[in-house]
């Protein structure tokens, strides 16, 4: 298997952020990643899934899209909401920043997603909606044995 | 997540077990905060020896804890965390204001009776 | 949780069989299913994607669609290739009929399906493709306690 | 799906781990019939006390290799088979060609040693 892909859409529902990256480390688990790798992913997918459904969607009605693709030992995630959007990318992203203290957020969604993926980009439009591209290239590959 | 509580004196242990997400964060808030408001406590210890998962959203939980806590005079301490929760942990800088201990029982011996 | 849904589209290869089921039984967990109506759901999916591989793409490229829907303790599940369709749906579903016995099918597909899922209903364009739409309804709810 | 291999006598005992469908099933025949080829085999034990998961594509594999095995004198026979899984079998009415052991030790005491 060289390529592989898939694409979930799920409500915006909180009792789907589970779901979502249980989906998402089932279908990783291919690439034989370490439990620390599969761990990395996992909470880097919680947390974009969280924010599109607290942030994107105020908790309402609302779809997320996920997708992931395969290449080589290298996965490609991107999640997708159709929400308010993101005004300041950059204030977003910085470290303990939240728009929503009184939900006792941390503000270190983004923190978290940029330390446990290789990279992250997010791309954002008033009104639209928001998506993050995300991006982890696994060691572990190369100890495969079939 | 299940939540086990129990009270030794003044301090209060609540066992985490499962994911901690921002789904299971609004339950764990609220059982903790009800516990909290009965009265006679006065510190926290988050047992977190059985807890598989965290995102940032346990950050918050924990934050919350410590704020109310703190007003009242008390403090939030952590054990038993897994590797990769630590470092959820540390790249938010709580440890500065939440102390980590190995098990439960040195987290005990260091709260004391919580007087 | 009242409803809730879920879409998932996978290439169509083999390596997903396994995927898609674990994929269906993790989003039909929450409603609590005995291991036995788990197993059976689990079954049915692997069936109908299995079909949309090898029959529907001939094995070769193609998207497998897959959607969940809960309504109580109720979940309609739909699988729909873009493939080159079903000719004789009642000569599809006879026990033991296959148009592929070089590849050693059983011709039981269609029959494990019925007999795991509460209702089964096939839909088919030759050269459109082939939609299988199931309902399982599970007891185990009412032994729920949150 | 792991596979695992132990031949007593004339009897080739395969082990079937972890979940079988149409995805692992061509690793699975392949593997069996390589063994089968080499000579010495006459019976074929599907050990399935190890099998979690199986659809009717193993029911193709189980058929095939018994139609392989009769044309050369010899028999299929299951053991171990959980539950769910026999509900497969039952279905295709394939145990009026292949008969089912509860456990292979019954199954190997009934082929004796194949000759
Ligand atoms: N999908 C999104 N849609 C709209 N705003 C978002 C989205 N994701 C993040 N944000 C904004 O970025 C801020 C920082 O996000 P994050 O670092 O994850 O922290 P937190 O979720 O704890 O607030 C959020 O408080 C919110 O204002
Ligand atoms: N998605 C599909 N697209 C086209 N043909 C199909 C599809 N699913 C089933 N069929 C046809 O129906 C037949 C019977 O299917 P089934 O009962 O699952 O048995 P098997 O897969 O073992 O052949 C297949 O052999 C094939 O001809």
């Amino acid at each position: 298997m060289i390529t592989n892909k898939m694409r979930l859409e799920i409500d915006a529902k909180s009792e789907n952020e589970s779901f979502a990256r249980t989906v998402v480390a089932a279908f990783v688990a291919r690439l034989d990643p370490t439990l620390e790798e599969l761990n990395d992913v996992k909470t880097a997918v919680s947390e974009a899934v969280t924010n599109a459904i607290i942030h994107g969607y105020n908790e309402m009605k609302g779809t997320v899209y996920i997708s992931c693709l395969i290449d080589k030992n290298t996965v490609l995630i991107q999640i997708e909401d159709h929400g308010i959007g993101i005004e300041d990318i950059g204030k977003a992203m910085e470290p303990l920043y939240t728009s929503k203290p009184d939900l006792e957020r941390s503000g270190m969604g983004f923190t978290v997603m940029e330390a446990f993926m290789d990279s992250i980009n997010v791309t954002s439009n008033i009104g639209k909606g928001t998506l993050i591209t995300m991006k982890k290239t696994f060691d572990s590959i190369h100890n495969r044995v079939d | 997540m299940t939540l086990e509580f129990e009270q030794l004196d003044r301090n209060l242990v609540v066992k985490l077990k499962g994911e901690l997400d921002h789904h299971s964060a609004e339950i764990v808030r609220e059982k903790i905060d009800r516990s909290i408001d009965r009265g006679g406590i006065k510190n926290l210890i988050f047992d977190c020896s059985k807890m598989d998962f965290m995102d940032s959203s346990g950050l918050g939980v924990m934050m919350g804890r410590f704020k109310k806590l703190k007003s009242m005079g008390g403090q939030v301490v952590i054990s038993g965390i897994n590797p990769n929760i630590d470092r959820v942990f540390k790249l938010s800088g709580i440890y500065k204001i939440i102390s980590k201990y190995e098990n439960l029982e040195k987290a005990i011996e260091k709260l004391g009776e919580g007087k």
